[in-house]
């Protein structure tokens, strides 16, 4: 019986360790774990490597990690949208480290990793800054830089229906990274906001096969 | 000099996008092109989080937290619109799937570098969002900026000071003066917005412009 | 106004030149654009590469490619399935060239094309004949093969629904290789079994976005 | 010597699957295995074409045309089962997300390498399909396939002749004689089929095996 069900978001990261790299997905507030990331900041472990599209904003979801300074190094393409204090707060005190990723980038290397692929040649951010010290090559004339997969012990994401095998199916666009995240980490931890019952998702409507996931958690209305 | 305003500067750039294109609108006031496309054009904009097809704002009250635009502001669909992930998103952006990227500038060079996501200031954060994958992927790129910053420095100039979004990847430059085209002999001026003469134009630029077909 | 419908198969393929590199979306007989497949044998290009795959069982399909001659060279995973009679006659004649690639590196390539990279590293086919010729590469201890992006001047696929927009939606099992052959060809045609009115595909299950597709023709019921 | 059945040889097999795994199966005798999974077991299984949940043959007149499995046999879909590309479910297999590949073999060399894709055959077009993707990505390969050719000649060996479908990459092998693991100090058998001494199995394997336990 395959039932990937845990009772409670808390019980869900009892496992994560100090020093984890920890997926979030999500855009802005779209698609956003909201609960999930409330989990972790009740959990305590510290020192963590958040990999994010965005560092949050006011006091919600990321930016309560950053404020409760539970966050060593933010992996991410944008963390300064309008009210990220706590990250502007941070960077400029030199507490957090920041790996700045283009979007694209960002998502493809996460994909590459769940993939099993090495690595990938992409034109973005050829003859520029980001591709300093990376390996860059001329193919066919156009210039590319070698990106690597990027990985993590937990990817926590957010879908709008789950069932117990782990399937998922995302609200307008609430998907966005929260497919190749879950395909990318060790652990991946889903918060639903409707978990079904097995047969009732659209076989032809699940972005997140269940075999890219470990837990599923229906929200609790913590928030 | 006649400066346009920055509605006026959306209103002259939307007037160069074609019936049926696909179009990603940057964040800032590229976003505000969709407002002044000419009627009886069909044009699908595309929004980097997963959105082809974005439509107006919605009604009060009726916002879908999940549906905004790469701006994180609530935005629709239109019929005909689809949502998919990011990295199908930056599919298409890298994969030249769509026709014009009108993009945000800090600088933009002679040879059409862009710098558009990081400043000299190294306490204050940089962000680069999908600037790169559009600047690289976009069948043509648009900037659109003012013509110099707030206090009168040029923008349009030699070489880039600020770290490169791009290089050479620049099509047009629509600014509150002009509209130039990055060309292979130099920036072409080919329109002068009413008022301002070529040598005003000039003076205001750090980079030698090529005066437009008498 | 945005139409990308064509009023039949044969007005949707009359820039077929010959020597073309064309895709055929499908695996067995699953997901196969058969009735464009027939209008490109009537349309009578030849000196084709077809990109597919399988290379068609008994008169059908490629197979009908390759009996008229109008195929110089298939690539492909799997060229021989039961009945693939036309594939191993003109191979055993020494009539066709044959490019054999491992099925997830096809995809790949073809995903590669369309998604703008310059290659990527694969452990599929390290230490095998696969990988002769092909630069190899040792990252973090493990073997990959450099393989490079895979596109095409036409894509023929077939899908379950489709729009005047060319967004596309599929039945079952037959997406398998359509999405990633749209992304990847210069023009991509697709042969649909209904066409739909715009907004009557639900948002989140176009499996193909209609700015990958060129052509949309609707089933004339021709086989 | 004693030699299971191709029924026998899947269902011996199919005892080493555990409850909840993901699993893809081979053209050819390893999709017999879904039939001998014990029950009480929820077992997954995976199919290249784009399809997590297989289910069993449909009953004539309800096959659906496009939902068929690697072997291009009709099939149906579990509950809870899904669709997606080939891409999707190439970085499935390639991406160590299935558990368990079971896999034909026209060879296994003492060092693990498999080769069921091509023969020495020059005139007979070879075939890989996702063999070769399966047997780098899948967490476990399992080899199931006769222990001689039809005529006798040995297919566990100390070198592949025919051209490999993956080095080292193979953890055990089910033969119609024995059970045998490919471990660092080389082909151990874990297990003779009934009535057959390891003698006799030796005899009929191209390379030196360990001998079971005692």
């Amino acid at each position: 019986m395959i039932d990937k069900r845990i009772a409670s978001m808390r019980e869900a990261l009892t496992d994560v360790a100090p020093g984890s790299a920890v997926m979030i997905g999500g855009f802005g507030s779209s698609g956003i774990p909201f609960e999930l990331i409330e989990a972790l900041r009740q959990h305590g472990a510290g020192d963590l490597t958040i990999i994010s599209n965005n560092a949050g904003v006011a006091e919600e979801g990321i930016a309560a990690l950053l404020r409760d300074r539970l966050v060593r190094k933010v992996v991410c393409s944008y963390p300064r949208s309008q009210g990220s204090i706590w990250f502007e707060r941070l960077f400029e005190e030199g507490a957090i480290e920041l790996e700045l990723i283009p979007q694209g980038t960002f998502a493809e290397r996460m994909r590459a990793a769940g993939a099993g692929l090495g690595g990938f040649f992409t034109p973005t951010g050829y003859g520029t800054k980001m591709a300093e010290g990376k390996e860059t090559r001329e193919i066919d004339g156009r210039g590319y830089v070698l990106e690597h997969p990027l990985s993590a012990d937990f990817a926590l994401v957010r879908a709008h229906k789950g069932d117990r095998w782990g399937n998922l199916a995302y609200n307008t666009a609430g998907r966005n990274f929260n497919p190749v995240m879950a395909m990318a980490a060790e652990v991946t931890v889903a918060e639903v906001e409707h978990l079904v019952e097995l047969g009732d998702l659209n076989p032809e409507s699940v972005a997140t096969p269940g075999v890219f996931v470990n837990r599923v958690v229906a929200q609790e209305g913590m928030n | 000099m006649q400066r346009l305003t920055p509605e006026q500067m959306a209103e002259r750039l939307a007037q160069d996008i074609p019936d049926g294109s696909y179009v990603n609108l940057g964040i800032g006031m590229p976003v505000m092109v969709a407002n002044f496309v000419p009627e009886g054009r069909d044009v699908i904009y595309h929004s980097e989080n997963g959105i082809l097809g974005v439509g107006p704002t919605p009604a009060p009250g009726t916002e879908d937290p999940d549906l905004i635009n790469a701006a994180k502001q609530y935005v629709t669909l239109i019929k005909g619109g689809c949502f998919f992930d990011t990295a199908e998103s930056f599919a298409m952006m890298r994969g030249g799937h769509l026709d014009i990227a009108v993009l945000g500038g800090f600088q933009v060079s002679a040879a059409g570098d862009l710098a558009n996501w990081a400043t000299d200031n190294e306490k204050y954060p940089p962000a680069v969002g999908g600037a790169m994958d559009l600047s690289v992927g976009a069948k043509a790129v648009y900037v659109l900026m003012r013509h110099t910053t707030k206090d009168g420095q040029p923008k349009i100039l030699d070489e880039c000071s600020y770290p490169l979004t791009g290089a050479g990847v620049v099509r047009r430059i629509y600014t509150d003066l002009a509209v130039i085209e990055v060309t292979d002999a130099g920036l072409q001026v080919v329109e002068l917005h009413d008022g301002n003469s070529f040598e005003d134009v000039q003076a205001a630029t750090g980079t030698r412009l090529l005066p437009p077909a008498a």
